[in-house]
């Protein structure tokens, strides 16, 4: 995959169409052996969803396995007769995790590809600075990166996050099992920038709420790469450490609080953005064992999964472990993954309900999809129910506690939906089309 | 730079800005708007040069210049709730002020320390955007609302999120931007930056405050930049923090030597040519950045001086 | 009459060297003046200092009534201290024409022609012989012409005193005998002072000669009288008569 | 927590990060100062280095110390004969030309940011220490591996300093830093010093990341704070300096560390990195160096 930009994984594999950039998008598509007869007849044309991918930059981990995810979600929608009964394609495009990069391939899609929609972003400057170009665009653009900022309204129309639980609504539904469980007084730690100002703003009110305290809020520079000399800043009589951080230095940080607290420690609380794509076996991280932390979506198979959970990892090729099939090193992001499944499965049923036919009834895509309420556990949602605010552009989901034992995160809790809810910012649905 | 053939130099630019402007009919869309940014980047590129081409100051810092025209028109916006003109003018002064400081204090320094002292007053300008994150918006950035986007002239109002308008504004600033390099380059001010480039004593022993004129350098490359920056915010409506790391520091030397140092019509050319080769090389592979390496190290070896740079030492000496 | 230049206890350390050692001189206007003696005696140090590229130890300099120790060498320079390089350092890579248009265009006083500049450099390159050398790059003009092309830029100024350091060093015989020329000439309009090795151009041309030796003043006079100074012959010449 | 335990602890996580950036720097400042290139990819042979080491260790079973001495020797090896090639193949042929060469060096960290990308992958990847000893203090505990790369760095150091100072290799390369001309003149083969130079600058970068790896990760973009400080400490500690450059280090190291004790830690950034830009404004020729020509 990594040599083509388009994939059409229902017709014949992986199809190459490496002789692109004619001018139009139409004269790129004659080109392509395969795709003349699409050309001819609007009807059977294949739907486009123009990936925006972090191939390069600081969110390449995650990219590839975004891409994993979509792939295998696309082949079974295809499977199963596409959309509307045409076939999806999925153009790539790389960002470079950077927005000033993200917004020209929002207009790339828009203007060169002429895709349908634009999906898959995860890094939340992106996503930010992608938005103006979508809505100049008039372009759907369903992005997968549990951030608050569509939620916020900040953005606009037609940015919208229906297969992700966003940071926000995540936090707060932490916040009863934390004072249930693990203790009353928590110290934060986390990155000091965007990301880590949510756990920030909206972890101690929601923490009050349930009868416990934030004593201690430490903030890390993103730029770091050692963290020991940040640990005296925890008050002793802290209960709990709550950590969020993510980036490539993450493992320093667990493995120097080891060094630090050796096995006398206070309990641990931790999102599992800290250790997606890292094996929670590698050398260091066994202070980790007996912590909790928050997933998505559970990396390991546990007992109790669902049908369509397995049917879910089944299809996008992790084994029990939560690591690529044949390859025990290679471990997903299944915390955030399946959004881009349980995404491209709202985007469907968005199309189906619009009668949607083409870019010019993107209008009615987006009207349609902020009409959706509510999605079913099942094949096209396997990580669990959601409701969806259409005001807000907004999923809910239930969320997982898991317990890192043995070297496997084993699922102890999980939240209700109602725990995560919180009263709508804005409105979307009062901007014009 | 000398006195021959200024016609000739005038024709080719105002040539060149005629092209563009015809580009904007005969530009398949996706072209037409990628060009726009281009050039507001080239603007950006045309600070830079100001300073590295023509004064020989080589500073690892102009993303705060661009970033202060950025924060500066962003947020007059997003938190004062100004208009797109004042927001401009604020972008602009931003950058003003901020170059002249800046220039104060690095043009104590020179060579290698200036670039070093350039890079780290530039990284503390992007540790102070993620400071005051609940201002700024941080690292993600913030969305200038599409409707304040509006130059509103009361009769009519240009809507700066239209890709024509975008286009015709990009094109505007560009322009004045370019023949004001061009006056300024042909100058006497032009030869006296030439003169402290190419033996900064001497030109002080005929008589020239050199700091000054360096100083005055600074400032005005620092708010070419801030007005490439403004701009950008204004026409593409984000603001963020990756816009002052320091990659977007590197991009205009890098622009400005593959064009050619010291040419009017090498940023641009060294702009167009670089989203060109990232453009066309991503779509065939994801290791565009090995391309786009071994593009640069092509370059530096064959064409030395730049492409324009190049051109005009073996063919068009009269090359402005 | 006022002297022109003065310097007074003028003297400059290099570590532990004394390279200009109280120097107390005298400069009148319209005087052709020659500094010389053996090398490494304070010569280029003293006129240095005089123009002001470096800053003295200690000691003063009076320019035309005024105090000029502390003002920085452009201010000196525009008060009409014009210096003329040692090592030929001309702006190598810009043609002739421009090299001149830099101190032509500074001395405008009227300011916006570009016809005044024009005019200004092509008359100071037509005094120094490289009208039909405007177009060329400094860098690629001969030896001679460059040390030629200082002179203009030194004239270019419109000094009132032009410091010349060893103008003729690397010219062939031919080119000194107009350069002689030349500095009569510039002597018309501006006091002269010159640092030289060729003894023939010094007696040619200076009104009087100031001898420097291991940085203090060993003698001046007239070119006459320093030719029969005992102590100058020692020091400088080495003989005895 | 106290006070001075606080401080402590401050002050020996400040040394860590001045070893390893002190072996860094001197990398760069051998290359800066005897030919005179601002070496843009000096990061990129750190990251290397890095990623070599994990590749090394993973390869070779049994106890983590085989593993770890063997990238010890062999990755700075292999990122060595790199830089060499380079070298041969780029700089030497744009003749050393300053700002041909940053443009060449930018486009050497896209290739090697890029190849590693490929073929090592986005993840960042640990390996294991050779030993993982915990010094326990009446406070906090502490990883004596950490130490180890104090004392490991130290000896390195001085092995350098040596070499530099006692030996015929040591005076070519001071003589060529000096004034290449000259020693062109006296018979020294000064491409061979440059390109002898420019492997062993990277060589040193290769070293610091082979030692840091054990406690930071291996990651394709790792390059850059490095790449950063480097210049600082080179320009700080004055051009060509061993002894500036060391001090620079653990002055930076430690203020680093310091500061944050008293501010928000972004706070501090600012405040150390303006410090710095300050002395460099007041100070241009650097704290130990004569002034730059």
């Amino acid at each position: 995959m990594d040599k083509n930009k388009t994939f059409n994984l229902s017709k014949t594999g992986l199809t190459r169409r490496t002789a692109l950039k004619g001018l139009a998008a139409g004269a790129g598509l004659a080109m392509a052996p395969g795709f003349v007869r699409y050309s001819q007849a609007q009807s059977s044309a294949p739907i486009k969803i123009g990936f925006q991918s972090h191939r390069t930059g600081i969110g390449a981990a995650y990219g590839r396995w975004y891409e994993k995810t979509t792939a295998a979600a696309v082949k079974a929608i295809n499977a199963a007769g596409g959309i509307n009964g045409r076939q999806v394609e999925v153009i790539i495009e790389d960002d470079g995790t950077d927005p000033g990069r993200g917004a020209e391939v929002v207009g790339k899609f828009a203007t060169q590809h002429k895709t349908d929609i634009v999906f898959g972003t995860l890094f939340s400057h992106v996503v930010i600075g992608s938005a103006p170009a979508a809505g100049e665009n008039k372009m759907p653009y369903f992005v997968v990166s549990e951030g608050h900022h569509v939620a916020s309204t900040k953005l606009n129309r037609y940015v919208f996050q229906p297969g992700i639980t966003d940071v926000k609504s995540q936090i707060q539904s932490m916040a009863p099992w934390i004072a249930a469980n693990a203790g009353k007084k928590v110290t934060q730690i986390f990155p000091d920038f965007a990301f880590g100002y949510d756990h920030r703003d909206y972890l101690p009110p929601a923490l009050k709420a349930q009868g416990a305290e934030v004593i201690a809020q430490i903030a890390i520079p993103p730029t770091e790469s050692s963290f020991t000399k940040y640990f005296p800043q925890i008050p002793a009589e802290t209960e709990v450490i709550y950590h969020v951080m993510v980036g490539p230095a993450v493992l320093t940080f667990v493995k120097e609080l080891g060094e630090f607290y050796g096995s006398n420690r206070p309990q641990l609380f931790g999102f599992m953005d800290s250790l997606e794509a890292v094996d929670i076996n590698s050398p260091g991280l066994e202070f980790l064992d007996g912590s909790h932390f928050w997933e998505g979506s559970p990396r390991y198979a546990q007992a109790d999964d669902s049908a369509a959970q397995k049917a879910y990892r089944a299809a996008v090729g992790i084994d029990d472990n939560g690591a690529a099939v044949g390859d025990p090193k290679d471990v997903s992001t299944a915390s955030h993954m399946f959004g881009c499944w349980e995404t491209l499965y709202v985007v469907k049923k968005a199309m189906e309900d619009a009668g949607y036919k083409g870019p010019e009834d993107r209008a009615k895509l987006v009207e349609a999809t902020e009409a959706l309420t509510a999605f079913a556990e099942g094949p096209e949602h396997p990580q669990g129910p959601k409701t969806f605010n259409g005001k807000i552009h907004q999923c809910f989901g239930i969320q997982n506690i898991s317990k890192v034992e043995g070297g496997k995160l084993k699922v102890v809790h999980k939240t209700k939906i109602e725990d995560g809810l919180y009263e709508a910012e804005g409105d979307y649905t009062k901007q014009a089309l | 730079m000398s006195e021959a053939s200024p016609a000739k130099a005038y024709a080719l630019h105002l040539g060149i800005i005629a092209l563009l402007f015809v580009l904007s009919f005969v530009l398949p869309e996706y072209y037409h708007g990628l060009l726009a940014r281009i050039m507001v980047l080239a603007v950006f590129a045309m600070g830079y040069n100001m300073l590295f081409g023509y004064v020989g100051l080589l500073s690892l810092g102009h993303a705060m210049f661009f970033g202060a025209g950025l924060y500066g028109a962003g947020l007059a916006i997003i938190q004062l709730g100004w208009g797109v003109p004042a927001a401009f003018i604020a972008g602009i002064a931003c950058g003003a002020v901020l170059s002249l400081i800046i220039g104060l204090l690095a043009l104590r320094t020179t060579g290698v320390a200036f670039m070093i002292v350039t890079m780290m007053f530039a990284q503390v300008f992007y540790l102070l955007i993620l400071y005051f994150a609940n201002w700024t918006g941080g690292d993600q950035g913030q969305v200038v609302p599409q409707p304040a986007r509006v130059l509103d002239f009361g009769a009519t109002a240009l809507d700066l999120t239209n890709p024509t308008v975008r286009y015709m504004t990009a094109l505007a600033l560009f322009s004045f931007v370019l023949l004001v390099t061009l006056a300024i380059v042909r100058s006497r001010y032009g030869r006296v930056l030439v003169g402290i480039r190419e033996n900064e004593e001497r030109t002080k022993m005929l008589g020239y405050d050199t700091f000054s004129n360096k100083l005055m350098a600074v400032v005005v490359s620092g708010t070419i930049c801030a007005a490439s920056g403004a701009a950008y915010a204004l026409l593409f409506g984000y603001v963020g923090s990756s816009f002052a790391s320091v990659q977007y520091s590197i991009l205009p030397l890098l622009w400005v030597l593959l064009g050619g140092a010291a040419t009017t019509i090498g940023p641009l050319i060294g702009t167009v040519f670089m989203y060109y080769v990232i453009d066309v090389t991503s779509g065939y592979t994801s290791a565009y950045l090995l391309i786009v390496g071994i593009a640069l190290i092509l370059l530096v070896l064959f064409f030395p001086k730049g492409i324009l740079g190049t051109i005009r030492q073996r063919w068009l000496g009269w090359l402005p | 009459m006022t002297p022109l230049l003065t310097t007074k206890d003028l003297s400059r350390n290099f570590g532990g060297l004394r390279a200009v050692d109280t120097v107390d001189f005298t400069l009148m206007p319209g005087e052709i003046r020659a500094v010389i003696g053996p090398n490494g005696a304070g010569k280029t140090t003293f006129v240095s200092l005089v123009s002001g590229r470096i800053q003295p130890s200690s000691g003063a300099i009076v320019f035309d009534g005024a105090d000029i120790t502390s003002q920085p060498a452009y201010i000196r320079v525009r008060q009409g201290i014009a210096y003329t390089f040692q090592i030929t350092s001309v702006f190598a890579n810009l043609s002739a024409y421009d090299n001149v248009a830099l101190p032509v265009q500074r001395t405008l006083s009227d300011g916006r022609s570009k016809g005044a500049v024009r005019a200004g450099v092509m008359s100071a390159l037509e005094r120094t012989g490289l009208a039909d050398r405007a177009n060329m790059p400094a860098g690629q003009l001969s030896y001679g012409h460059q040390r030629l092309l200082e002179v203009a830029m030194g004239l270019a100024l419109k000094p009132r005193l032009l410091i010349l350091d060893e103008p003729t060093q690397g010219l062939a015989d031919s080119e000194i005998d107009n350069f002689i020329a030349l500095v009569r000439d510039i002597a018309k309009g501006a006091t002269v002072l010159l640092i030289e090795h060729n003894m023939p151009v010094v007696m040619q041309l200076a009104d009087r000669i100031t001898v420097f030796n291991a940085g203090k003043i060993l003698a001046e006079g007239t070119p006459e009288a320093i030719r029969e100074n005992a102590a100058v012959q020692e020091a400088y010449l080495g003989t005895a008569p | 927590m106290h006070f001075g335990p606080h401080l402590l602890l401050a002050a020996l996580e400040g040394l860590v990060t001045s070893a390893v950036l002190a072996l860094t720097a001197l990398g760069l400042s051998l290359v800066f100062g005897v030919m005179r290139v601002v070496n843009v990819a000096h990061g990129e042979f750190f990251m290397l280095g890095a990623v070599l080491a994990w590749a090394i260790s993973t390869a070779i079973s049994g106890h983590p110390a085989l593993g770890f001495l063997a990238a010890l020797v062999i990755a700075p090896l292999i990122v060595g004969a790199i830089a060499l090639v380079a070298e041969r193949l780029v700089l030497r042929r744009l003749n050393y030309n300053p700002e041909a060469t940053i443009v060449a060096t930018i486009g050497m960290l896209y290739i090697i940011q890029q190849l590693a990308l490929s073929f090592y992958g986005p993840e960042a990847r640990p390996v294991e220490p050779p030993f993982s000893y915990r010094i326990l203090l009446p406070w906090f505990g502490y990883s004596g591996y950490k130490l180890s790369i104090i004392a490991a760095s130290a000896l390195l150091l001085t092995a350098t300093w040596l070499v530099l100072t006692r030996t015929k290799v040591g005076l070519i390369m001071r003589a060529t830093q000096y004034d290449s001309e000259t020693a062109q003149a006296f018979g020294i083969a000064v491409g061979r010093v440059y390109g002898g130079v420019f492997a062993l600058g990277a060589m040193l970068a290769a070293i610091a990341a082979v030692l840091i790896v054990p406690i930071s990760q291996a990651h394709y973009l790792m390059g850059q704070d490095p790449l950063l400080l480097s210049f600082i400490v080179v320009i700080i500690g004055g051009l060509g300096s061993l002894r500036g450059t060391v001090v620079a280090a653990v002055l930076i190291g430690l203020s680093d560390g310091i500061i944050s004790m008293f501010f928000s830690p972004t706070l501090a950034k600012i405040i150390a990195t303006l410090l710095v830009a300050m002395v460099l404004v007041f100070r241009p020729q650097g704290l130990f160096g004569t002034a730059s020509r």
